[in-house]
Formats: C-alpha cells, structure tokens, sequence
C-alpha cells in the first residue's frame, strides 16, 4: 500500500561529491515489495519547491524499519534535502511503482547489474536481494569521475564489481558498455538503470537477452493520475504511452521505445 | 445538517471540495488512497471523441510555487471513458463532472451528447480554456463569440448542466463569463491555466518538449481570486473556483470572492489527501470564523 | 573587453542589469548599501506631471512565492523629479531609463518632453501598463490602437529613446508589442504586473486597500519568459525583460528567449544586494555555459 | 549603517503561547543607534514566503554582539522563524529605521512606557537605556490574556509595571487605559509601541504631552525605496505621506494622522 509518510532522518551524510546517502525510518519501509521502486519525497513545507522529488529505494532494512536513499544535491529541491540533520521529519509518499524482478533469475544462474550514476543505488538493493537468494551477480558501474562514484566497496562486498569512468580516474576509462564488451561471462538476465543513453547502450549490446530496464521521466503526481511520466512502448497500440511511475519505473527489455 | 453542503445545477454537493480535471485522472489512482464517496464531486481529466496521446515528454516542469504542464489531453477517448472509466467510478456515491474537450465544436457536441447520458455524469465541464493543443481548446476560450456558440451547441445537446471552463489568458475574462451566460451556460469553472514557460538552464531550450505550458498551482491563486471577485460580479450562474488551492484557508477564500465550490488540482500532486484533508478541517475553520454553514461563506468579500 | 556590456538605444550599458521602475525609488536608498555606479541603468519610480500620494495602504500583500502591489504611483511629480531626484543621481555613473506615467495623452507627453531633456536621462519607459491606477495606465496597454497612437505622441516629443512598458493583462501580448513598434517604439520592456488579489481570511476582505493590486516575483517569472519568447520573435526592436528575476540564472533564461537586459523588481525587497550580487556572479555562470560574451545569450531559445 | 547580515541563532524558547524569543548574535548589533529600531528578517532561503518579516529589537548587548527580538509565531513565515534552532543562520537586514528619542527625557524626569501586545518588545530596551541615564520608567503592558503575556518580571526589575489584560486574567481588567487612568503619576515624556487603536486611546488621553509613537505598517523593501509602508499625516502638504520604516517607524505624537 502507499503510505504518506512522515519519516525521520536517521542519518544522513556525504558518500562522495555532490553525493548524498540519507537513511530514513518509518513504517513505508514495510510496505515496500521489490528493488527498484521508488519514493516520492517532499522536501520543504514551502510551496518552493513545491513538487515532490522522485528517488530510489537504495537498500531496505526491515527490522529496524530503514531504508536508505542516495541521490545527487543538484537542483533546488536535492539541495534542500542535503540540509536535512538527523531528527528532522521529511514527508515522503511510496513506495511508488514495480521495481526490479528478483524471481525472473534463478538461484545459482549469474545476473548482471549496470548501473550509470545516479541510477547505481537502486541496484544496491537488488544486488542483496538476488544475492541472498543465490544468484551470482555482476555489477559494472558507470560514473563521470573517481569524485562522484560511491558504494564501490559496497558492491564488491556482494560480487564482482567492475567500475567504469568517463575521465579514467576511476576503474576502466570510458562508458560502461567499455566493460561490457570484455565480459565473458554466461549471464541469465540483467537489470539496469541509468541514463537514457545508457540504457539504450546496453539494451543494443545486450540484444535477446533477458533483461531489466529502470527509466526516469519529470513527474507530477507520481501514481499515475496526471500522465507526466509517460513513456513510449515501442508497441504502437492501444499502449502507445505507459507511465513510468506506476506502470514501470522498471520495464523488461525492448518494451518502451528509447 | 450538513454544514458543507452545497446544491448547484446537477449537483448535490456534500460539501464544495473537488479534484480538478487532469489531476486526478478518472479517480482510480486516488481510489486507492481514500474513499471517494468523500469527495464533493470529482472533475475526470478531459474526454475527447477519440482517443489521444497527448504530448511528447517532458510534459511537466517546476516553477516558483507553481508547476507548468503540457499534457495535451492524453484520454481514452469517449468510448474508453463510457466504457471503462465511469462505470468503475459508480461504486463511489459522488457526483461526476466530465471535462468535454475537443477541435471543432461537432466533436464537443458528440462527446457532451454522449457522456451526459453517462448516469453518474451530473454535469459537463466544457473545457475551452486548454491552452496545450495546437487546434481547439484555448482559442473558443478567447473570444466571446466562439464561447458563446459553442456554449449553445453544447447546451442544446447536453442531458445534464454545462459549466464552462474560463481561460485566463484573456484581457477581459469578464466578457468571456457574460458571453457563455448569455449561451446558456448552468454554471462557470475557473481558472483554467496561465500559459507559461521554462528553459533548461544549460541548454536555454523550454524544458517543456510542447514549448510551452500551462502554470497553475499556489503561484496563481491570486490572479485566480481577482478574476472569480470580478466575474461572480457580471453574472447570476455559480462559479466553481480553482487555481492553486491546497489547504482549507485557500478554499474560503474562493468561497468569500464568490465561488460556490472549489476544484483542487496541483495540491493533489504535493498533498495526495489534500482534498479529504481539506474536507475534515474546513468545519474548524468555519468555526473559528462563527460561520454556521459553508454558503454563508459565498461572496462574502462583495458583501462587506 | 567587457564580457558584459550591451549598447541598446540610447542606452550604453555596462552590463544587461537595471533596478526595475517602483522597486529601487530614485535610488537614494539602495544607494547608501552600495556603489549605484556599478548598474548597468537604473528604471526609476514612475513620473507623473503632478505631485501624486498614491493609493491608501495596505499598499503591498504577500503571495506564493510574490507579492502584489498597489503603490498607485506615488512621485514627488515632474519638476520634483527633475529638481531634487535626477540632480543627486548624476554623481553616478549610470544611465537613468524614465519611467513616465499619466491619465491622458497629454500628460504622457508633457512629462515625457520635459522629462528627456534631463542630462542622466538616457531613455524613457512609458508606462501604459500600471493595473494600480483608475485612469490611463493599463487602459493605454491592452488597446493595440490607443498603445500605437500614445507611443507616436510620445516619440514626437522625446529627446531620447522611447521603450514602451507592456502588461501581461492581455489575450494577444504579440499584437501590443507589433503597435508600439508600428508607433515607433524604440524598445520595449515587460511584464509590468499581473492584476491579482489577497484576502484577509479573517475579514474576506481584500488584504490591498485598493482591492487589487499587481502581482510580481518568482511566481510570474514563468508568464513572463513566455511572453518574451513570443514577443521578440515578432518585433525587431530590443526588449528589456523582467518579471521574478532573482538571480544570475534567471537573467540568462531572459537572455535565452530574447531579451537584451534584465530588470530586477521585487528581488530587491527580498535582498537588497541583489543587482550587484548578479552582476557578480554572471562571467561565472557564462564561463559555465561556454558563452564568451553576454550578447552571445540573447534569444539562444530560437536559435536551437 | 544598515548591513544585511547573517546572524547566528544563540537560542530560541517560546515565552508565551505564541510568542517566541529569540537571541541572534552578528555584526549588526554594532550598528544599532536607538531602542526601537527594527529588522527585517528572511525567514528561510525559499521564495515562500518571499518578504522579510519587519520584527523589533527588543534588547541588545553590545559586549556578547547580541540581540533579542521577540515576536508573534502567527502567519506563515513567523511560524518558520519559530523553527530556528541554536546555530542556525537567519538573514537579517538592518537595523532599520529611527527609534525611540532617549534624548527627550533627561535624567532624574519620569516616562511612561505603554505597550500592547506585540508592540511590548521594542520598551524593553527603551526602558533599560533610560534607566541606565536616570530616568524613572513606568511601565504600561496590555495583552489579550495571562496565558500571552511575557516580560513582566523583565520589566518589574526596571520601573513599576502594570500589566492590563482584556479578559481580566493578569492584572487589570481591560486596556491599557483602565490602568492610566488610575496612573497619578507626575511624568515629563510617554513612548508608546502598539495597535494602532491602542496608539489612538493612548495619544487622546495624553493630548498635550510629549509622547513618541511607534507605527506598524505592511512593507516591501523595509528601507525607503518603494513607498508600500507609508502613513497619512496630520499635516496636509507635500509630506502627506511619510514611511514608516524610514521615516519613522517611531514619531512624536501628533505627526501620524491616526
Ligand atoms: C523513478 C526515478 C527514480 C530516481 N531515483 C533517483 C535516485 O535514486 N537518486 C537521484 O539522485 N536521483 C534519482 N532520480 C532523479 C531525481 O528525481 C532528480 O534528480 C530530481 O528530481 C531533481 O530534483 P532537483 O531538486 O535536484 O532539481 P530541480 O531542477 O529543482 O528539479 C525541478 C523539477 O524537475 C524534476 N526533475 C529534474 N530532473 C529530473 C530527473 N532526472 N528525473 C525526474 N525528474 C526530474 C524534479 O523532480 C522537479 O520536479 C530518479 C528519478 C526517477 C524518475
Ligand atoms: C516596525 C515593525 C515592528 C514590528 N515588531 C514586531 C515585533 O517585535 N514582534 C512581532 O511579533 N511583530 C512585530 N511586528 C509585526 C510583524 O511584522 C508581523 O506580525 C509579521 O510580519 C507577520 O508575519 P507572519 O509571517 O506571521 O504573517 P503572514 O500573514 O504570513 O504575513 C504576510 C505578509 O504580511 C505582512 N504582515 C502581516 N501582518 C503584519 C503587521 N502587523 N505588520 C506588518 N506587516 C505585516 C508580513 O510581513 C508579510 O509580508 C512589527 C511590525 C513592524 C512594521
Ligand atoms: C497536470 C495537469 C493536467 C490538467 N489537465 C486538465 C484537463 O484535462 N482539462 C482541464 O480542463 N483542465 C486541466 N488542468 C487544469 C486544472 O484542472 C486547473 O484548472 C488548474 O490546474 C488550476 O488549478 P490548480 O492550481 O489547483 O492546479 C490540468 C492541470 C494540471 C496541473
Ligand atoms: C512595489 C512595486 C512598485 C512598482 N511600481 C512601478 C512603477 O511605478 N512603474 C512601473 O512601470 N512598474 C512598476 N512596478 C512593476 C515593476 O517595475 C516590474 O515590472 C514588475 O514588478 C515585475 O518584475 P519583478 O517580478 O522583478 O518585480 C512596480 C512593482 C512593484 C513590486
Ligand atoms: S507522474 Fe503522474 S502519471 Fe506518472
Ligand atoms: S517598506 Fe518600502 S518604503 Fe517602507
């Protein structure tokens, strides 16, 4: 069920530039269902900024009722909520959406998670999951620079993590698709979130295989009233728009059109 | 008694608080969170002949205190909505306003024919003030004539009340309101959207992919409550206010400059219980204010 | 070279940001925080023939991210402007844009005579678009004809160029703008002032004594940039843009949709340093954005 | 000099129902001339609310580089001052405009100082800089009820104080003038700060005396510029406006046509 939370901070902190990982706790975390949904946080009592912002469920802890959210201190609202302090009270609405599918992968068959900046930490919860249950998994991820990447230890902690950054600092230089095209590893499925470029990418190198996308899109309500979020299917039907909110945000490979 | 009822043509309100068309789709999301049956009435997003898609994304963008939107009227269609929409929102026991859009006024007067036989359907919203279609909408909003006949045309074919939906990018929002009276109009609803614009910082290109949109929310309640103080003054029909109406003070507001019910739009985005929120504190307010029943509210502001 | 210098007509400015009329008065008092030297030209408070008092208070009330005002155009008058007001700001370095007011033709064009002859004078802004006063003002703004047929009267007499102030109050803002040019405007400045309304929510009375007043700030920014984007692609005369220009990123969103400078309203209430904080920050934001020279922004929107 | 200064917020408790107190230390207080300046306060980095609050400064200690404003959490950005915390930051412009005349009263002479309600504040001060040079204050305080009420020991410390409230529920039944008309004492000046029908009882009882009046009005820019604050006065010629918060907010009775 969708909750409107008045969550308080645990903890909140800086885990790289411009980077922020909040931890919050309140009883939305027991609603969640799958990695990869999202929540819809409200970070003023101002009416400016007066929209919600959309951010991913990072990682759930359901026995002490926590979740954590990572995002990027941008734009007016993400700065906002960078000045959170631990106590304080942020009104959140979630969860929201159809996250990432654990059961379309195996115990002991091997996934592969990309994920491309501020699209990483929703993989984070998903690593765990599909790790808990068995499954081997492979992350590549993607960032501009070594200063605005995070959770590299994180990842590596569940399986093989492979880091790719535009600049070289970090890990292989270039896009993740640069990691891709020297694995060789069998893989069931993968999952991916990210940038539009990005998931694109992946999609054309990965095509006929099983896989996951996560998308983003400007939202207003966040679910599924007011068809801000929409995306096109590449099925020019009756379905030509999905929302992304309340249809997606993940969508099996090939479905919407990028 | 019933402190928030309100009888207007068609309507039998429970009290004057209703989602506005567009931000609320045909309910079912919002169903989810609450009882409907709560709600005074509900505006379902507009309902054009055939089924449309709307406009490429992005379709929304933040301004100051306010959101620009360019849905482009993205609708099942009127067979969609007759057969799939209203017939899920007849378990609620609250009253239907279907917002009637379209290009040409034959398509308005097919869809008004055929939803107003609609039996939840109590009365039509005739939406001339959309200002994110290319034909239709916004231009019959900004011309008396073109208001006033299309008015007419509806209202001969319509089962149920027709409240007219005002644009306020107009001079004189006055004459529009006199000119859709005068063609028979039941009722008005206002303020449809100012139209608006933002670019991306970086690119200097409108965010919004339709170029422009239209801006409602907090930011134009004023411009809102001048115009309802203005037109409840020129014309004997009810107004049903809206324009940026998020708490229980915004709606006595409406209510003091004139309007006899209130629409809730934007708010649902920040607030999604905003409307059954408002509905349980408005009886306190009145309170606080030694106001007996909510119509004693109406037009107070002329009054003093 | 300066990155952000603009020559427009009459106008050699050091940069595109200027103080907009009835927010910065004469600049007495802005001029004890900082060097005025440093602005690119100062609007000042409108100019009546006669000594005027303006509208009973409250005169301003707070929005939603803005503010209305009903200052109703209080000025010590033409020869208390040209005496006391001008004189004490030719110690800077920076031109004065008068901002000319009145009830009628004649008036208009007797200030605007005497007006421009004034050394630090350097352009004038007829104002046909305050929504605060009576008579004149906005009447001249929302009729193509009477804003042509004012705009020629006024450029027969005036020493120096004539920019024309328009109102957003209007359906057709691109027919306002082709008329003042067609009457030989020289420039022309917007948004002055959406009309809007607050009440007391004690009361139900209006907060403004003068029941309505103008709406400015971030809330109407969106309406703004909307209308310079419409207007610059219309005329071929330069536009001086404002409506909720807070910061260094508003400016160049105005730049973007054509706008050749920046006026800077109730920003000033909010933070008095605020024009020259901007003028600061802007070869910043530029070098952010690869824009070597300021012009380089100008109308970048339809360029793409 | 007027500054718009970034004050530190030393400590902030609620003194009233309603009504807060609040300690803010800067480099402001250093530029403050005389009891009954004012500041105008930005209560939050948002634009909404977007105009500063106009608050009087109700006491000032030069040696810690502090001062006390206390104020009416009532609308919607007194309500968010009310939010601040110890170490927050408050963008504070001024001071503003000129106070009451501690000049007009020499030592050793007695004034009387009548408050209302909010407009008490700004005595507190008025009332210590007499005391410290000589004068013997009186002090006249109306409040609504007990329960609103604040400063009366503060008060009692310098000067009799009489407290009136209009149910009855603190010292006199009433207005402030059930308790001057009862007041025999000899005084050489009155300053007064309050509604304006109390200002108006005030100036009527004490017609012929030298009194100052400290005015309310709703502002814009707070500092001259854009004629929103101004008051009608007695005197119909060119100044038939004045400003309040240049001009005055504080006048000799009898200039503000009231
Ligand atoms: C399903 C989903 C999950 C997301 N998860 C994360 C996450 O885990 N971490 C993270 O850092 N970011 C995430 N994002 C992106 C995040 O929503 C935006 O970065 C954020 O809304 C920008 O807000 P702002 O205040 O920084 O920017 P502003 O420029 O102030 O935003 C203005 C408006 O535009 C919207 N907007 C701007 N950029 C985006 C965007 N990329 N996507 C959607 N709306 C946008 C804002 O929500 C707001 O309404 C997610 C987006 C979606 C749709
Ligand atoms: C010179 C001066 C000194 C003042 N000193 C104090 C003080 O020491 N303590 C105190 O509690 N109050 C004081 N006030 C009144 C105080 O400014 C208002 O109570 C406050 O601005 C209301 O803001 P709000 O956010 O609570 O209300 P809102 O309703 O949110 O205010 C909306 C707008 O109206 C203005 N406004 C509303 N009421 C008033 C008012 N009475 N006077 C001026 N503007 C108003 C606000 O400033 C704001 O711009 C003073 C006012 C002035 C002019
Ligand atoms: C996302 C969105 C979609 C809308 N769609 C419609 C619509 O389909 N028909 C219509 O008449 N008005 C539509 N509107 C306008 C609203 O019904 C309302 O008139 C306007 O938003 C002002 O109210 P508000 O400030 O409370 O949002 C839409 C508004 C928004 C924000
Ligand atoms: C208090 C106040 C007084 C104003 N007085 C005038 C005026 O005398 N003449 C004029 O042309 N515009 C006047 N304006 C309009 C502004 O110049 C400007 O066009 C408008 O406020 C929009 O800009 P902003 O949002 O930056 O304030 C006034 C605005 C305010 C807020
Ligand atoms: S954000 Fe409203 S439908 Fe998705
Ligand atoms: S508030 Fe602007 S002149 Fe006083």
């Amino acid at each position: 069920m969708i909750l409107q939370d008045k969550m308080i901070v645990k903890a909140q902190r800086q885990i790289a530039q411009g980077i922020f990982e909040m931890r919050l706790t309140g009883k939305l975390v027991g609603e969640i269902t799958s990695p990869g949904q999202f929540v819809h946080v409200r970070v003023a009592d101002s009416f400016e900024p007066l929209l919600r912002r959309p951010i991913s469920i990072a990682s759930i802890c359901n026995e002490s009722n926590e979740m954590t959210i990572i995002y990027r201190a941008e734009g007016r609202g993400t700065t906002m909520l960078a000045k959170k302090r631990e106590g304080d009270e942020v009104d959140v609405l979630g969860p929201l959406g159809n996250g990432f599918p654990v059961d379309e992968t195996a115990p002991g068959e091997t996934a592969i998670l990309i994920g491309g900046g501020i699209g990483v930490p929703p993989l984070y919860e998903l690593s765990k999951q599909l790790t808990a249950k068995g499954v081997k998994c492979v992350h590549v991820l993607g960032f501009q620079s070594a200063d605005v990447a995070f959770y590299e230890e994180e990842f590596k902690q569940l399986g093989d993590t492979y880091i790719a950054t535009v600049d070289g600092s970090l890990g292989t230089g270039g896009f993740v698709t640069s990691v891709m095209e020297n694995l060789d590893e069998e893989f069931a499925t993968y999952y991916s979130c990210g940038p539009m470029p990005m998931l694109n990418a992946v999609q054309t190198a990965y095509t006929g295989k099983k896989g996951f996308l996560s998308f983003e899109q400007r939202m207003g309500c966040g679910i599924g009233a007011c068809f801000a979020c929409v995306c096109q299917t590449t099925d020019q039907t009756d379905k030509a728009y999905i929302k992304v909110c309340s249809d997606g945000p993940v969508f099996p490979a090939g479905v919407v059109s990028i | 008694m019933n402190r928030l009822s309100i009888e207007l043509p068609g309507l039998q309100l429970k009290n004057p608080i209703m989602p506005a068309s567009g931000c609320f789709g045909f309910g079912k999301e919002y169903g989810n969170l609450y009882d409907l049956s709560q709600l005074g009435a509900i505006m379902i997003k507009a309902t054009t002949l055939e089924t449309r898609f709307g406009n490429p994304t992005p379709r929304v963008a933040e301004t100051a205190a306010g959101m620009l939107n360019a849905i482009g009227l993205q609708n099942p269609g009127l067979q969609g909505v007759m057969e799939a929409e209203l017939p899920w929102l007849e378990q609620f026991d609250v009253p239907i306003i279907a917002n009637v859009a379209g290009t040409e006024t034959a398509d308005y007067v097919e869809v008004a024919k055929t939803i107003s036989t609609a039996p939840n359907v109590k009365a039509l919203e005739l939406n001339i003030s959309c200002p994110n279609v290319k034909c239709g909408g916004i231009t019959f909003g900004t011309d008396p004539q073109q208001a006033h006949d299309l008015t007419a045309a509806v209202k001969a074919v319509s089962e149920v009340p027709v409240y007219v939906k005002l644009s306020p990018n107009v001079t004189d929002i006055k004459a529009i309101a006199k000119a859709v009276e005068e063609g028979g109009a039941d009722g008005i609803t206002m303020i449809n959207t100012l139209v608006g614009m933002r670019l991306d910082q970086k690119t200097g290109r409108p965010i919004i992919a339709n170029v422009t949109g239209g801006l409602s929310g907090p930011a134009v309640k004023p411009v809102a409550i001048r115009m309802v103080y203005e037109v409840s003054q020129v014309v004997n029909i009810p107004i049903i206010g809206m324009g940026g109406v998020s708490n229980a003070e915004d709606v006595i507001d409406f209510l003091s400059v004139g309007a006899s019910a209130v629409a809730v739009g934007t708010a649902n985005f920040v607030d999604p219980f905003v409307c059954p929120t408002i509905i349980e504190e408005l009886p306190a307010k009145m309170d606080a204010l030694g106001i007996e029943h909510i119509t004693d509210l109406i037009g107070r502001s002329h009054r003093l």
